[in-house]
């Protein structure tokens, strides 16, 4: 692995946990984010490791936690930040918020906010590729608490029948908001679960930025090979509340700090490096300082920036269309 | 023009040019290839255009809106068909809560190409599950456009406009209506595109009937006779339940200054209420007498005939209503 | 297997294949049913198998193709004929047709014409009884195409985290509609699609009562005995339509002919009667004849009956209170 | 009479009251035991009811419906809880058409009493797929009741209702007013139940505002600033959108001859376009102007606060629209 890559790689990771750690301040202290706020720490290495993996093209679509996807596809922080604070100049214009960021740059579709939503739109994706003849993948997320939702059966149905060339990542933290997944889900090993759509699935350590990207180079080329729908189950841990606001009274401090202490993605990865690397601690200190900067100023700019004019209120209810339907 | 085609027809002549016009066109549905679809709208099309493009799919009404709506926003232009409009409530979600959404709450960085068929309507002894005219479900939300024709010509034009649109669309399909022959009509063989507004479909003075789908042709029947009681009524297309485009019922109206607005799904919430609504409004100076619906009975289709059509509009209850304004 | 049960299922097998002979025919030339009509003929295995192995109270509910199913539990045949010719005896009150009948005495909960929306409901009685703490079970059946839609997952999930008393019978004649199973479903086989819910599941020969009834008392004892929700996948075939009007152009004939000519469960239950217990073929054929009679007189008494009153067409659209809503 | 409670608290209540009198109650929801509820309804109903009675669920919205309904009919009387409305769109098809359709197109042989317990409204900037007020998508319907009570009194009372009502019942709760503090209102110890029908709320001569659940506080709050200006409106709170029944609106109506209809849903095909409808027909020697309303606009929730506050009735819009009418 190029060093370079790596250090990629911690500079995405770092700056989501940082970035994630700075919006809950916000919501907290200085009110200036609102609505409902799904944090991504401690799940870093999946989104990160999944779209290193990625092709441009690939499509990416995930569910209502996505600053991590969001950042990890390449949308500038101060986007992010600017979305969450409702401005003009957020990635989604400020009418998404937390839940409904996309940039159609990046082929990335957005988070979306009913569970299960974005999975038959995701399979759609695929679809389409499939259809158009490319050999662009799709990569779908979703939690493991979504996969009990009609929308998970039916979408991976569909794909499994039509052959299509698509990645359902499940992103399993243990926890639906407080439900733990054995209480909600009769078979709780994903990768069992799949086998009902005759899908084939790996479970994956979700903290092991290297295993994931591993994993997913692999599944994304048995896509392209023409094997049909693959799932990866991400084994992975949410260190924060489902939002902002839940105290994550269903689980112990024990099981927290097993993964905060023992697994956490970032500190595996800074290991990594600094070890079999040789990477200097150094090099790693001014990414970590170059990150902080890059939070502060994407609050800065998005604090700074104008709120979506009232005039836009009635813009792209519908999109604006681009071939006229008047006749030549 | 060719030799008069049905509403169904009509249709499936729009979709098949439109699938010859434009490869990114493309159906899914249950049962639309192998069989040509239950309403036979898609006969044939597998043979022409091949499996890749005529998609049997399994039933799974949330897949299948969501995965047309995800085709159409990755570059397609998908038209999905729920067998029939009952079971659209499945996909419910899909429909008004993500393609209704994507281009708005996304700041309009995405198109979302994707046209529902819903063949819908009642009186055809399907019982209160299969029977539903519920158009103003959909209707209710901006950002999906809810069109219905009325007649081949519409048919075919609105089709070939739902196509081509770049927001989704949801287009009704009154079954009641595919094949009357009364209704079949000619249609120019040249290209051509309906607008999703209202527009008078027959000129009249003494009251404004509005109504849409297969309300035109009950509505034609009433004017039919009342005409040969000197009674002339002007009827007002409305073509689209969303976007609502009053403007051709609201200048109907302030000649005639009756109304009478006519569907075939329930009357509580229904289009009557809204079109009521706004001409009271719009048009407050210019109301002689109450404005009436007929529409469905508040009561679910049970499935028994002689009852089932006691719940439904028809042409003698048009006619009772019409008769009431003057 | 006591003699005159198997004269019973016997007559019920014979009635339903002549019932349904008779629908097709008032349907086609007569014009006296309207609607869309089902069906299910070739299946009458498997609804009288299963019926004859419930006790009094086990919950039964299905989908449109009810008509087996009402006669199976017992409903009066003319009863049935009334319902399909919408008139006021009819089992639902000529409110339902043939895709809603239902009789609250027999704890048959009827058929419901959209796919998949009968397994959350009996799904539900299963809770209803968990709840009570009786140990009456539910039979809940649907055709191996209705495994397809969200309703499917979503129930058999809940029913495996809540172990459920109930059994899912997947009646699987291959087709939905004239979708062949294996375009339908990515997992064709059903009793592997179950273990996605961790719910055990037996495919059975479903064109011999024999078989069909044993592995329903094995279920509904495994259910009896708290083991949870269970799964029959029974392999029948329908020797008939979709409904009446298709043409069947998806299947061969020499598909058909080899089920109904080698499979035939009516026939296999009277030779088994004939060869295995020495019934007299005299007692066969009187019972053909009386169940000849019978249809007759269903048509008779569904011809003679009234409509429903036009009086009564705003009755029931909520049920009638039973304990008044004002306070003692 | 007790402390004065918030509305929330009397949705609390009601549950728990009507549990302890009634073992076939039981709740099931996401996350409604353990977490108590996402709002916090059913806070200490796992600790006092125990695990058979207060059920979590699967994220599985046609389940919960569903073996909700099924629950029903087996002689139970569940309360499901939607975590929000929004969600509810999930299992649209298992509410209308099977919990609204079993009792009629079963000839009243099962009774249905299910509570669909649906915390709704906007405002919050949760964006376009958390927003919704849809309440006429399922008050379009015979056969399943809509309600939404407006003040702790009615939703403690209402509630009770609901439960002991041997039909399906979709139960709508306005989160934004849950909590608020001038809601805040004694209701009676004893046993009490608030008919799902219209009534006079606040007296008055000026103008009658129709309304219903958080609608009641926003005109309440224009009718005090009214007040100050000697302008008196009388308050109809509608409680029941289905079945809608409004005598008490047309009798106020004939005496203020001028009517506003204020709704937090969309406009369009509405609850104030079924409300002008029926006032226009049943009491048109009355009207003195144009019946307007106030109501969400005809765009998708956008998360920004101001521009999403824009859409959304409010107080001084609901004055504009009074004065208007004067
Ligand atoms: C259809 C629907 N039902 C319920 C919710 C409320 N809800 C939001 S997130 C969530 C839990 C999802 O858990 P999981 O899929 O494991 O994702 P995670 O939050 O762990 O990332 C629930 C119940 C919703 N948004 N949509
Ligand atoms: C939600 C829904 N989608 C589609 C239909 C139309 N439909 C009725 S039956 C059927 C096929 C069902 O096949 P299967 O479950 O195998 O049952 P079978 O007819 O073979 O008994 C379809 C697609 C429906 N009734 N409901
Ligand atoms: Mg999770
Ligand atoms: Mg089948």
């Amino acid at each position: 692995m190029d060093k370079s890559v790596l250090l990629d790689w911690y500079h995405t990771m770092v700056l989501i946990r940082r970035f994630e750690e700075r919006c809950d301040h916000l919501y907290k202290f200085e009110g200036s984010i609102k609505g409902f706020l799904h944090l991504y720490i401690g799940q870093e290495a999946v989104a990160v490791g999944t779209i290193a993996a990625r092709e441009e093209g690939d499509h990416v679509i995930t569910a209502y936690r996505d600053h991590g996807h969001a950042l990890a596809v390449g949308c500038h922080p101060n986007h992010v930040m600017a979305e969450l604070m409702g401005k003009a100049t957020g990635v989604s214009g400020g009418r998404g918020g937390s839940m409904h960021m996309a940039d159609i740059t990046k082929t990335f579709w957005g988070g979306y906010g009913i569970v299960g939503g974005q999975t038959p739109l995701g399979t759609g994706f695929a679809l389409a590729e499939k259809y158009k003849g490319t050999d662009r993948a799709t990569l779908c997320y979703m939690g493991e608490g979504s996969t009990n939702i009609g929308y998970f059966h039916e979408s991976l149905n569909m794909a499994g029948v039509w052959d299509l060339p698509i990645i359902y990542v499940i992103e399993n933290n243990k926890y639906g908001m407080g439900t733990e997944v054995s209480k909600a889900s009769a078979e709780p090993i994903m990768i069992e679960k799949v086998k009902a759509y005759r899908i084939p699935g790996e479970r994956v350590d979700g903290m092991d930025v290297f295993a994931v990207y591993e994993a997913t180079k692999q599944a994304l080329a048995r896509v392209r090979a023409g094997e049909g729908p693959q799932c990866l189950e991400m084994m992975t841990y949410r260190y924060e509340g489902h939002s902002v606001g839940d105290r994550t009274r269903y689980r112990t401090k024990e099981e927290l700090a097993l993964w905060r202490d023992e697994k956490d993605p970032i500190r595996t990865l800074q290991l990594e490096c600094t070890e079999r690397y040789g990477i200097a601690e150094s090099e790693m200190l001014a990414i970590q300082e170059q990150v902080m900067e890059e939070v502060e100023e994407s609050v800065r700019f998005a604090n700074e920036s104008p709120y979506p004019d009232p005039s836009t209120l009635y813009d792209y209810i519908y999109p604006v269309q681009e071939e006229p339907l008047t006749l030549d | 023009m060719g030799k008069p085609i049905s509403y169904r027809e009509a249709i499936t002549n729009a979709l098949a040019e439109e699938m010859r016009r434009d490869d990114r066109v493309f159906i899914m549905g249950e049962e639309v290839a192998d069989w040509g679809g239950t309403y036979a709208v898609t006969k044939g099309f597998l043979e022409e255009f091949g499996p890749r493009r005529v998609r049997d799919t399994p039933i799974a009404e949330m897949a299948i809106a969501g995965a047309a709506t995800g085709a159409a926003m990755a570059g397609l232009r998908p038209v999905a068909e729920f067998m029939t409009i009952n079971f659209a409530f499945v996909g419910y979600d899909q429909i008004v809560n993500h393609a209704a959404k994507v281009s708005y709450m996304f700041n309009g960085m995405f198109k979302c190409p994707v046209v529902f068929r819903c063949p819908g309507g009642g009186g055809k002894q399907l019982g209160a599950t299969h029977s539903h005219t519920p158009d103003i479900v959909f209707a209710h939300y901006p950002g999906l456009k809810v069109v219905c024709p009325s007649t081949p010509y519409d048919a075919k034009g609105m089709m070939k406009h739902a196509i081509r649109d770049d927001g989704p669309v949801l287009f009704i399909e009154p079954v009641p209506i595919y094949t009357t022959p009364k209704l079949k009509e000619e249609v120019p063989e040249e290209d051509y595109i309906v607008p999703f507004a209202s527009h008078v479909k027959r000129e009249g003075d003494a009251c404004t009937v509005i109504t849409y789908g297969e309300g035109w042709l009950t509505c034609k029947q009433a004017a039919d006779e009342l005409a040969k009681e000197g009674i002339n009524i002007e009827i007002v297309d409305l073509r689209s339940l969303q976007p609502l485009e009053l403007t051709a019922a609201i200048e109907s109206f302030k000649k005639t200054n009756r109304a009478v607005v006519v569907e075939f799904g329930h009357g509580h919430y229904g289009v009557g209420s809204e079109v009521i609504a706004q001409l009271q409004e719009k048009a407050f100076d210019y109301i002689d007498s109450p404005i009436l619906r007929v529409a469905q009975d508040q009561v679910p289709p049970p499935y028994s005939g002689a009852l089932e059509k006691m719940a439904l509009p028809d042409v003698p209850k048009v006619i009772a209503a019409v008769k009431e304004t003057l």
